[in-house]
């Protein structure tokens, strides 16, 4: 029994921090606002460094799956807001990876050559069977970066291919630079992290598109994994966020000085200092017991997801606003870095999950299970006087 | 306790319904309706509502006649101003000329400033901008550092202002500038009158979280200025200011109440339009509860609104109370905001004219922050309610 | 339009509160929690005051209704936290005063010769038709000072008298001296008013007991008003009480020091409590509009009641909670009063319709029926170019 | 990252709830179960309890054996404390003993005090109470004006004590006095023991919002107690104390959160028990989303006690962080007091035996309400998270 990280655990994380610290600086992400076009050295440094292909949901060496590394990569993606889909990449290959038709690809996504997104949401995309293969139309949403990538992994219907809609789900791959889809900039409030929606006409899907196979549901199982998965990951991207606002916003009150004092000496500001710290290390206690409890199997492991997430999904927000807060007048304008913090946790508190909707999974454990979980739990107590 | 209006003032009440009906800008405060891009358009048609205003009958409501006013009371100035709430009717350009620097004036300039400066600000052919904040004087607004220098017969003012609105359309600036560095900080600063076409004042936008820029900072390099131009005496700016600040904290509750409640309803149709684990969000009771919740704080802001004006129209001004108001009601647009994204999910980070709401309760969201902060952050209100209001030690 | 308190309505504001102060001081509510036996002194002074009558629901005298009034004495009752049922004197006489067969038992009550009280919850209580009267049975609940009453009003079915079980509700008028019922202590958490349930077997109601007449939806009616005015006057009560608990504090901090300084200086002190005196003064001005609306007939006062009692509910256990923590060490102490504030407030908030309900009836004004009323309101906007 | 239990450690799992299983008293932890009314009966059968424990090797079980203790590490303690909050066992009467005391005196005692205090607190035979806050040295403990006078061999103690739980049944206090009026105020203090039974101590109960009665003010005139019964060296009590309130803020976080599930799943219990408006409450998304939360906060103690735990195996120590627990904990609970009462709707002034919930959640409320103020309220905690965590200037 360890709750900690250890050495080499560390070290990662000190290393990937140190990377984005120096090369996604806050100049960086304004200038990708500025031009929206993804950095290619940023790329090339994430193959480099081994950090794209980190997920093996087979593995079972000492680092298990690969999660609790994943997620230290995610929280300093989130805290040095990084451009790039970190997370799309890692869940996605993760996908890829169980399925041996796709190596060629993840070999050139895990070195950096090419660069996948994933479509979170099918709005109804759906495929028929033609000639030589089949038939896709419809709308996908939030599909991050897609402007940027050379592979989207969608989930879409095959009709006939399974009883009930959901089991006609596939997985597939898609490629964003065919002429028979066009990809629009959704105006996300977050600018760090641009989503599109793409709508597919006539759009030709080759058999070997699909990954693990068609239909019968395994497209569902799969964007399920991939979707609690990337909820997991989004959510130690909050924490590092919302941690990076915080010590910047202390580091602030420690410079800045009104009626002769600096204004961390207030309490006020104290206070508000500590309740963001007591949510930042809440949520990442959160997050690496999730880790945890996925790369070992725990039976937990779901319900802690939906736990990491609905909380830092909550404390994100709240941690980010109040640093804007804290930041008084200049804590609102474009030119503070605050509301990139801000608006980056916006985001990722509504997606994949927000925390209503986790909660409510979590009710269904905590509340509508309580019964049968106490019948597991009361053995018979005989009692004696004392 | 008499909470009804009288038949002369529902009367009025009809009247300037109908005046709004027929007089608001053409598409103005539905969703389809643009504002120009370009900011100088932009100040045409707001200060173009200005005049219209003024030709109406409706500039200066409560204002006594001499100076241009209509020499009605405050309950009709909150009459108008509910009904121009409650049809979305524009703010106009000159705001902090009519909330902020007119009553000021009306309190602590002499006869002839009043008659020189008020009709005109009432007509929209000037408009005020407000210098008070600085970079160093945020909640600390008696650590300002611009300096007035008398030269001759004139002042020559140096140093940086910040959050200036409107400055890029303004006539007019009113400014403090420390006039003694000798005496306690509170002591020796002035408020100056300076026009905005001086030479060696510069302009620079900030924009705002939410993408406005409303806001400015404006530098002023050896502007000089008459001798004149100063509103209640050498080294009295910060008693000036304090009265400032209140008509800045307690008034207009009632008009802004209506445009939350216009907010309010938005919300409620947008709610009515989603659902969540296939249930009507409008439906679901924990969305239910909090909405009824906001509700309830948007009606008790309307109360306190009622109150001010009543003790304005009783005593003649407004006390440390006035903090309460302005701590209400922009706690509770926060709490608006995030209501608002609660309720889109996962459609909350979609911002563009085809998502659900037009990105009109992002806009709340990200705009409401800035309000807990500008015209004395919430901790400065409650400092002030504490130590003024309940009288808890310094 | 005046919103504010007239000359005769503060002094009467500081002689209930005077006197209150005088004869219901922290001493006297200490004693009645022990010994449990309401003051016959209360009892007379209020009735010499003419403070019990206060409420006329046909007046339309310069008083109105009486309602502002009332909500002054209420809040008066709160601050000093009364032993006393004033409320349901209030409220009760307001409704035996409907009827003109009770005069001479309104005599006696408005004069204070005898306690009324009131069942607030009916569980079960139905009677039947028998040779000379109706026999009674059942089980009355929430009926605060029922040991002391002489009166308690109650809405019973009788049954037969309508075309539903609500149509059958009738207000009647039940000695708690027979000895047909059975008074028994509910544990309320509130010492300084307690609560009471009746169990009524073979109570013979008599022709006369009966309050404007049989069944036919009568009592519903009567008994729903009570209860709207009941919960406005407790939302005053919360006020009184929650404004008393805030100002006591407030005081403490100026008394108390810690780290050399006094507490009142630290800006986490003063922040709790600008907070609470900005729900102080919100409930209060809730209160004040709702007993406006309700004595001019105004067409929201229902609505306005429910913001009030569902503000204040919610308010005032905040402050008084707040409160308790602002006394450090002793606020959670017996001998410290902090606590009957807080008990007192929990009550209040939780009967009568707590902040869940009338929220709910907020919900169908705020969301349910806002399309109607935006018909009401949007009439033509013709536009023309500025 | 390693957060499974090893085999052993299973096993010893298994071993603490079979024995817990069969040695509870009887009755105990269920709704029926009565605590004796009379305060000696009261005392006796949580010390039975203590000795019971001692016997069957569960006192100290990560204590040196040399002290009498089972000389295993703290994760065989967490396991205990887990399983025998799962099964709501008693807490004993020398709580304050072995949490605060114990762990104090091997960190600061002589070889020799531990021997001879250590192995009669375990079996239960010496019951600790612990005299730090006094009536004008609460939050501000370095105030306090109890003094200690060296009078020939022998320390003369005078002064009064607050807030010291079990005061009425213990043997012995661990308590703090001014030993030097001339040092600044943090430097002139010393942790005395001090027996019970002296003579000049006088015990006074004080009782709480929840009417019960475990703590006391206690009174010392003139007590005389041994020269040598000093922890930690004379003026040096502050950093001693200092040591022991890091024990009392980060320890036990474990079973405690077992315990508060305990409530929780109560709560729950409740819920499924009534209806508003004829929908079942815990079917109502309001009331569901809440609940959930809370679920999500115990959880999340559950894990900062692991984390605390694995510093403590690892570092030997705990540093300022500990106050987070200690904030964590108390305002979760006082959230689940709130929730209790929400959920109990109309029911909530109910508190009696026939009631919903026989008054259980009231219990939480109202004892919840002195969580958040002793060992350090949450203003204090916040005050050493900024001060001494984030490093915010004083």
């Amino acid at each position: 029994m360890f709750f900690g990280l250890n050495d080499e655990e560390k070290m990662l994380r000190r290393s990937v921090g140190d990377m984005f610290k120096d090369k996604n600086t806050i100049e960086h992400v304004r200038s990708f606002m500025e031009d929206k076009t993804m950095s290619k050295e940023m790329q090339k440094l994430l193959g480099d460094q081994g950090l794209l292909g980190i997920i093996d949901l087979d593995g079972s060496d000492e680092n298990g799956k690969g999660i609790v590394n994943a997620i230290l990569v995610a929280q300093e993606a989130g805290r040095h807001l990084l451009t790039y889909p970190l997370l799309e990449t890692m869940v996605g290959l993760s996908a890829l990876k169980t399925c041996s038709n796709h190596t060629s690809v993840v070999n050139e996504i895990e070195n950096g050559k090419k660069v996948i997104t994933i479509a979170w949401v099918n709005v109804d995309a759906k495929s028929r069977k033609t000639e030589n293969g089949y038939c896709l139309d419809g709308t996908l949403r939030e599909v991050p970066f897609a402007k940027d990538a050379d592979v989207i992994l969608a989930n879409v219907r095959v009709l006939g291919k399974g009883r009930t809609p959901s089991e006609e789900e596939t997985l597939v791959v898609i490629d964003p630079k065919s002429t028979n889809l066009v990809i629009r900039d959704a105006n996300s409030i977050d600018l760090t992290y641009p989503l599109f929606d793409i709508s597919l006409l006539n759009y030709h899907l080759d058999e070997s598109a699909i990954v693990k196979g068609i239909g019968m549901g395994r497209g569902k199982q799969l964007m399920d994994q991939m979707r609690k998965l990337g909820a997991l990951l989004l959510s130690a991207e909050l924490v590092g966020c919302a941690e990076r606002a915080l010590y910047d916003t202390v580091e602030y009150t420690k410079q800045r000085a009104q009626f002769g004092k600096l204004i961390g000496s207030f309490q006020a500001m104290k206070h508000m200092a500590a309740d963001m710290y007591l949510k930042v290390e809440s949520g990442k206690a959160a997050v690496e017991y999730a880790a945890w409890a996925l790369d070992s199997d725990n039976e937990e492991a779901e319900l802690a997801i939906s736990i990491a997430k609905s909380y830092t999904s909550n404390a994100g927000i709240q941690v980010c606003g109040d640093a804007i807060q804290m930041h008084g007048g200049i804590g609102f304008t474009w030119e503070n870095e605050m509301h990139l913090f801000f608006k980056r946790a916006r985001r990722s508190a509504a997606v994949l999950g927000d925390s209503y909707s986790h909660l409510e999974k979590v009710a269904k454990v905590a509340i509508d299970q309580l019964e049968e979980q106490q019948q597991v739990a009361n053995r018979e107590v005989k009692f004696v006087e004392v | 306790m008499d909470l009804s209006f009288n038949e002369k003032q529902e009367e009025y009440r009809q009247h300037s319904r109908e005046w709004l009906i027929h007089n608001i800008p053409k598409g103005w405060g539905t969703p389809e309706f643009e504002m120009p891009d370009d900011e100088s358009e932009r100040g045409k048609l707001l200060r173009n509502w200005d005049r219209k205003l003024y030709e109406g009958g409706f500039a200066g409501i409560s204002w006594p006649k001499e100076y241009g006013g209509q020499g009605l009371t405050h309950v009709e100035e909150i009459i108008f101003d509910e009904e121009a709430g409650k049809l979305n009717a524009p703010g106009g350009i000159n705001v902090l000329g009519k909330l902020l620097f007119a009553p000021t004036l009306m309190l602590f300039g002499t006869e002839e400033q009043k008659h020189r400066f008020l009709p005109p600000l009432l007509k929209g052919d000037e408009v005020w901008c407000q210098g008070f904040s600085e970079p160093n004087a945020g909640s600390d607004l008696a650590a300002i550092q611009t300096r007035a220098e008398l030269v001759g017969d004139r002042w020559v003012i140096n140093g940086q202002k910040v959050w200036t609105s409107f400055a890029h359309h303004a006539d007019w600036c009113f400014m403090l500038a420390r006039t003694d560095n000798e005496l306690p900080k509170h002591k020796g600063i002035t408020l100056f009158l300076v026009p905005m076409n001086s030479e060696g004042i510069t302009v620079r936008p900030l924009v705002q979280i939410n993408g406005n820029r409303d806001f400015n900072e404006v530098f002023f390099d050896n502007v000089s200025i008459p001798q004149e131009n100063v509103v209640g005496g050498i080294n009295n700016g910060w008693n000036v200011a304090m009265g400032t600040l209140g008509f800045e904290r307690g008034t207009l509750a009632l008009g802004r109440q209506v445009r939350f409640q216009n907010e309010f309803n938005t919300l409620v149709q947008i709610s009515k339009s989603l659902n969540k684990n296939g249930e009507n969000i409008s439906q679901n009771s924990y969305y239910r509860q909090q909405l009824a919740e906001l509700f309830v704080e948007i009606r008790i802001l309307r109360y306190h609104g009622l109150k001010t004006i009543s003790q304005l129209l009783n005593e003649g001004k407004l006390g440390p109370e006035a903090s309460l108001q302005k701590l209400f009601w922009s706690t509770m647009h926060l709490n608006m905001g995030k209501l608002g994204l609660e309720v889109l999910g996962e459609e909350g980070p979609y911002m563009g004219k085809e998502s659900v709401g037009r990105g009109v309760l992002q806009d709340i969201d990200l705009g409401s922050r800035g309000e807990t902060i500008y015209a004395g952050t919430s901790q400065i209100q409650k400092n002030i309610i504490a130590e003024r209001v309940l009288g808890m030690p310094r």
